[in-house]
């Protein structure tokens, strides 16, 4: 990978969509409305869990200006599978999410919709449809899930992974998993030091500010529209097809601007609902969640249990691990606990170790992605007890990472080799920051942590115009929540030599573009990216062949060099021909020029990420702020510095409030107590200081300009960062988040 | 249905829209008026992103009924660019990248004006403690508070 | 649904005679927890009687017998007013941790003390100030002490048909501060956890003459503590008098367990606020 | 050819760690561990395959070479 240098790529211009976000004609997914549109409500479970006995919708039916109403009986029970990331999604489940077929399994489970009028009619229609459950006891937590005689959500559910030895029948263990390598006992007989601790984390929410919303059509010809704020319009389109036995090519999905996603906008909530109220009343149907069904109803990220445990030498390398980690997967199965056993001790090189993880159903919402999905849960354990080694044996916390850390040609914890990673330029990196060498003033302290996530890869399209007049057009299926456009527009530009103002980037509808997979996993920099640059290098070799025909020359013997044709190999002295001049000739020369590109690439490989934080501790009230908090990241290559840093300062932010005071609350009854912004406390710009950053550059081999996944890893080291910051200034290794003033104060008092 | 004729000046223009009594001028704004520049993010007055300027006070255009809006002055997030040119914050949000989804971004930059028409030499706490009723969840807070401080600093510099 | 009217009063006898003829009415002042309230479900009027366009709430008159609030005066408002700032720092204080900005800009001191939350920022500022409300109804106008206002969470000693217009304080004595602090998780956003507020004179020997001690979000309604005034009149106000002033304060809490804290945790941190809030005051006085 | 290397929870079905194979491209060595280990293929299904260190979600028609190290993992997306 040489180190090549850019004239565009790694400049910070203005992103082209930029205007129309600050103006405030950015179109998101509720501001979108059609003529004769109706608008659509859901009935929700006011149980946790509860058996669905009959379902009386007449009064509703009956009301003026009601059009349709739906029950799990309008959205058949399906087997279809859907291809995703992470593998075949089960419909099934996701249909009975949509409106439940038997059983509710969580307090704001969708039961029935109704469309009509007015938002205000359909509400009141909905309150009106008559419900009749039979109670059953909800299952509220991992403990009380896996207990002896514990309600079961799912008398038909198998463990997934479980080997044949184990016991068949009922039961709320969806899945397990596990890692093993080396020899356990030996290594933690070999130990001069063990460290052992259980660790809980609550459920937080991905908190984007724009609630789901949708506008969906259902033609009397059969054929659907449907305008969302999504992640993946083609997960859309293909989901509400499996799911409603309708072909992918009579569904149009239109992503609008996505008001924030973060994983938790790629599963559909609303999506085959408002298909099925618009099929039934002949009319388009706009949905619209409020904050408080976004909280009680999609996905939050897992709760988890983990019990965890280090043996080190005394000159601090780590020689045994293990550990067993319980992750709250929601109504259905599928949380990220075998992602969290493949992250665990994916920083660090430990011979023996031995993981075991387990997906555990519990009557809340099912979980759904939420950033690098696992990994900060499984950091905030073992970064807290490699912080406690560090301090147990007298090491400096980066030394004993430095010794432990994991580069090229070692093996991840699940099997394979790494390629080239950065992880240790990264620990270097903070051991040169004058954050870690800046005094500390009474009641601060100073945490350090680590995190690691894989960066994704899939597939992706991508389709580059261009114009007679020399500029260009960018076309691909990726939702731009982060300012991926401008990055698109930048790779354009440095391929074709052309300024990156004169690129237009677009995210276009499932009939436009070329089919490509969520935007999330961190990978559309450098999947969609490495489909951009693919795509501009077509067009650049249709130019070579126009530049040829011009010269009446083979087109071997045209070179291309800074922006422009040129003669080359006795091409005679033709004038270097530059993108305009060739674009002005396209018709002459054969008509447009269009370059496509499409590409399933492998894992962008690892990226890894440090955080170092200072947090000043209120001892009589158990308050705590940042002071100061710097982010370290292996980036690959930054396509546009400013939005790299963006993705570094916001997963920093998410997760100092998971760390501190985000939590959802539920009471004995399942219900979520605290389903607002105003007590599901998410960090304000007063809570936080400037957020530093620092961009290791380790290049990507499998990307042509070295990107790697920078989106998700910087949500991973808060937890722990936050965690052991809170330990060095009060002396108190607090091992369940968040770490609220009550919590901190009770740990306190407790200690003197 | 007996609704009620509100007539009000949105940025600068007079305006005449029909609404219910309980009726939000959130929803009076989008659904009435068109301006869906104001975004609904939490409807309880914790998010920010309803923030408008009515009568020189910055307030949650989610927690005010529609009609309270009768013969007062609003300015929206549609009104904060003066005719050709965007105003010092727009330009700062953009040349600072200070904005990634953008949902939250006509609630920061109302309050932000807001801020600098009554301070217009705010510290960088003094920036945060301000707009601490705007929720954003994607940029850490930090590029935005660059882009207020930079814009204030803009506009002493060019009415200096 | 029947639409819901909207009312919106020039004159208090005009507020009065629609409250009457509608008992299903709610008055809306600023409207920042009663439009949430009305969006849940929680409450459901039959109108909307915005008083805001009232010239009695939504005044600030300041003379030598002290100040008077239109109950509709928004906490901004009463946050710039310099004199209030000077003379009452501790209300404005407490006035000014109402919400966000944008709150700020709608949320008012009659709206906070008629939501009647315990964890009210207001109230205490108000009780320890020694202020009075005044209420007018069909048979009149009447004036309470503010301690006695709020009832219970969410309710108040108001009767059917019955407005609060203002709220009077008595102007401070001289070498008097007051001062309130609270406790949420974050920096701003939150409902107070806990909440105290104090107000003392002191004599030209810094002996404490006088002091008022009201605690919140820890009981039912905002607590004044007589108690905790007493720990501190006659002393000097040593750490002595302020440890015991804040045993007070703690021993007087009936706080529950809920989503924003446990009993334990109020119990403490109110002792806690206390004697910060005390200190604060001293400072104040002793620094003009 | 290709060193394959089973997981812990992978070698249950095997009775091995790790097994040579020879075969040109990914989807002809399923094939022969689908022969050589009856069950193993239902445990295979949805998981990516790394490639010397690769790892492809959709790997049936890569090729293998001579000194190939490969690792069955269970496939990610992310959020």
């Amino acid at each position: 990978m040489s180190e090549r240098s850019y004239t565009q790529v790694g400049t910070r211009p203005v992103r082209h969509d930029g205007l129309d976000k600050v103006t405030g004609r950015a179109n998101y997914g509720a501001d979108f409305s059609l003529p004769g549109m109706l608008h659509g409500a859901l009935v929700r479970s006011p149980y946790a869990h509860a058996r669905i006995l009959s379902i009386d919708t007449s009064a509703a039916a009956s009301m003026p200006g009601v059009k349709a109403v739906v029950t799990g009986k309008d959205i058949a029970e399906t087997s279809a599978k859907l291809m995703m990331g992470e593998g075949a999604i089960d419909l099934h489940d996701v249909g009975d999410n949509l409106l439940a077929h038997g059983k509710v399994l969580y307090h704001g489970h969708p039961v029935a919709a109704v469309a009509a009028t007015s938002l205000d009619l359909a509400r009141e229609a909905a309150s009106r449809i008559k419900v009749e459950y039979e109670r059953l006891a909800p299952v509220e937590s991992v403990d009380q899930a896996i207990a002896p005689g514990a309600p079961i959500l799912d008398d038909k559910l198998v463990t997934a992974g479980q080997p044949s030895s184990a016991p068949k029948g009922p039961t709320n263990i969806a899945g397990r998993m596990e890692l093993r390598r080396g020899d356990l006992d030996r290594g933690f007989a070999d130990a001069d030091l063990i460290v052992e601790r259980e660790f809980r984390t609550a459920a937080t929410h991905q908190g984007y500010i724009e609630p789901h919303a949708c506008v969906a059509r259902h033609g009397q010809d059969g054929q659907v529209v449907v305008w969302c704020s999504t992640q993946g319009p083609f997960a859309v389109r293909d989901a509400c097809a499996g799911i409603l036995g309708i072909d992918a090519s009579r569904i149009k999905v239109i992503p609008s601007e996505i008001g924030g996603g973060f994983g938790g906008k790629i599963s559909v909530y609303l999506e085959p609902v408002a298909i099925v109220l618009s099929r039934k009343s002949g009319r388009p149907v706009k949905m619209v969640m409020t904050r408080e069904e976004v909280f009680r109803a999609t996905g939050p990220t897992s709760a988890t249990k983990i019990l965890m445990k280090l043996g080190a030498k005394r000159d601090g390398t780590l020689v045994a691990a293990s550990a067993s980690l319980w992750y709250e997967a929601g109504a259905y199965r599928g949380s990220p606990s075998g992602a969290g056993a493949m992250c665990c001790f994916a920083c660090y090189n430990i011979p023996n170790f031995f993981i075991e993880a387990y997906d555990v159903l519990v009557n809340k919402p099912k979980v759904a992605a939420y950033r690098a999905p696992g990994s900060p849960m499984v950091s905030f354990a073992v970064e807290s007890l490699l912080d406690e080694i560090s301090r147990t044996l007298g090491f400096d916390p980066i030394e004993i990472r430095l010794k432990n850390a994991v580069k090229e040609g070692d093996r991840a914890p699940y099997g394979p080799a790494y390629g080239p990673i950065g992880f240790r330029q990264v620990l270097e990196a903070a051991q040169a920051h004058p954050h870690w060498h800046a005094e500390l003033g009474p009641n601060e302290g100073r945490g350090l942590a680590c995190g690691f996530w894989f960066n994704a890869g899939m597939n992706s399209s991508a389709t580059v115009m261009l114009n007679s007049d020399g500029s260009a057009g960018v076309i691909t299926g990726n939702p731009d929540i982060g300012g991926t456009r401008v990055a698109q527009a930048l790779m354009v530009a440095e391929e074709l030599g052309i300024p990156v103002e004169r690129v237009r980037p677009t995210v276009a509808d499932t009939d436009v573009a070329g089919y490509t997979d969520v935007t999330g996993g961190s990978r559309v920099c450098y999947a969609t990216g490495a489909a951009v640059i693919e795509a501009a290098r077509d067009v650049r070799e249709q130019l070579r062949a126009r530049a040829a025909k011009i010269w009446n020359v083979p087109v071997e013997k045209v070179g291309w060099k800074d922006g422009q044709a040129v003669p080359q190999d006795g091409a005679g002295d033709q004038k270097p021909l530059s993108v305009v001049d060739i674009a002005a000739k396209l018709s002459h020369t054969g008509g447009p020029v269009i370059g496509r590109a499409s590409v399933n690439l492998p894992m962008a490989g690892p990226a890894f990420g440090l955080h170092i934080c200072d947090l000043q501790v209120d001892k009589e009230t158990g308050q705590s702020k940042v002071l100061r908090y710097t982010a370290i990241q292996d980036v690959g290559k930054a396509v546009h510095p400013s939005f790299v840093e963006g993705q570094m300062q916001g997963g920093a932010a998410q997760g100092i409030g998971w760390a501190l005071n985000e939590e959802y609350i539920f009471n004995r009854d399942g219900v979520m107590e605290n389903p607002g912004f105003l007590d599901y406390r998410m960090p304000v710009a007063s809570d936080l200081p400037m957020i530093d950053t620092v961009l290791v550059e380790v290049p990507n081999p499998l990307h042509p300009y070295g990107v790697r996944g920078v989106g998700e890893v910087p949500i991973v080291p808060p937890l722990a960062a936050v965690a052991n910051a809170m330990r060095d200034a009060t002396g108190i290794r607090y091992t369940e988040l968040p770490l609220s003033p009550p919590r901190v104060l009770e740990g306190l008092a407790q200690s003197d | 249905m007996d609704t009620i004729r509100v007539q009000t000046t949105i940025n600068g223009e007079a305006v005449e829209f029909l609404c219910e009594g309980h009726e939000t001028l959130l929803t009076a704004l989008r659904d009435r008026v068109g301006l869906t520049g104001t975004k609904e993010g939490c409807a309880t007055g914790d998010c920010g992103a309803c923030s408008v300027i009515m009568s020189e006070r910055l307030v949650p255009s989610c927690l005010v009924l529609a009609p309270e809006a009768e013969g007062r002055t609003i300015t929206t997030i549609e009104g904060i660019a003066n005719g050709s040119g965007l105003h010092p914050l727009q330009q700062a949000f953009l040349t600072h990248s200070a904005l990634q989804c953008g949902v939250c971004t006509p609630g920061f930059i109302v309050a932000g004006k807001a801020l600098l028409d009554a301070n217009p030499n705010p510290t960088e706490t003094e920036v945060r403690y301000w707009l601490a009723g705007n929720l954003c969840r994607c940029t850490g807070y930090d590029k935005i508070i660059r882009a207020v401080l930079d814009a204030a600093d803009h506009m002493r510099r060019s009415q200096a | 649904m029947s639409a819901i009217r909207y009312e919106a009063p020039q004159s208090v006898a005009q507020a009065v005679g629609l409250m009457a003829a509608d008992p299903g009415a709610s008055i809306i002042a600023g409207g920042t927890d009663l439009l949430v309230q009305f969006r849940g479900g929680v409450k459901r009027p039959s109108a909307f009687i915005d008083v805001k366009r009232i010239p009695e709430l939504t005044s600030i008159t300041l003379d030598a017998s002290g100040l008077r609030l239109g109950a509709a005066t928004p906490a901004a408002e009463i946050c710039e007013h310099a004199e209030i700032r000077r003379l009452w720092p501790g209300l404005v204080e407490a006035v000014h941790l109402i919400g966000s900005t944008q709150i700020q800009g709608r949320g008012t001191v009659g709206g906070n003390l008629c939501n009647a939350s315990p964890a009210a920022d207001t109230t205490c500022a108000l009780i320890v100030s020694r202020a009075h409300c005044v209420i007018a109804g069909t048979r009149g106008e009447r004036t309470v002490a503010v301690e006695d206002f709020c009832t219970g969470p969410g309710k108040t000693l108001l009767q059917p048909g019955e407005l609060l217009v203002a709220l009077r304080l008595p102007r401070p004595g001289p070498r008097t501060a007051d001062a309130y602090l609270r406790l949420i998780p974050r920096t701003e956003m939150d409902i107070a956890v806990a909440g105290a507020g104090v107000s003392l004179t002191l004599d030209a020997r810094g002996t404490c003459t006088d002091a008022r001690v009201a605690i919140g979000a820890v009981s039912p309604t905002a607590l004044l503590v007589p108690a905790a005034a007493e720990a501190l009149i006659g002393t000097s106000v040593d750490r002595a008098a302020v440890a015991r002033a804040a045993e007070a304060a703690s021993a007087a809490a009936r706080p529950i367990d809920d989503k924003r804290g446990t009993i334990a945790y109020r119990r403490k941190v109110v002792g806690v606020l206390t004697s910060r809030a005390v200190t604060i005051a001293v400072d104040r006085v002793k620094g003009r | 050819m290709a060193k394959v290397h089973f997981s812990s929870a992978l070698s249950q079905h095997t009775g091995v760690q790790e097994i040579t194979i020879d075969a040109p491209r990914v989807r002809d060595l399923l094939d022969a561990l689908a022969r050589r280990f009856p069950g193993l293929e239902t445990q295979l299904a949805g998981m990516a395959v790394a490639i010397d260190g690769q790892i492809y979600n959709d790997a049936d028609y890569q090729t293998l070479q001579a000194d190939t190290e490969l690792y069955f993992v269970p496939r990610l997306a992310g959020g």
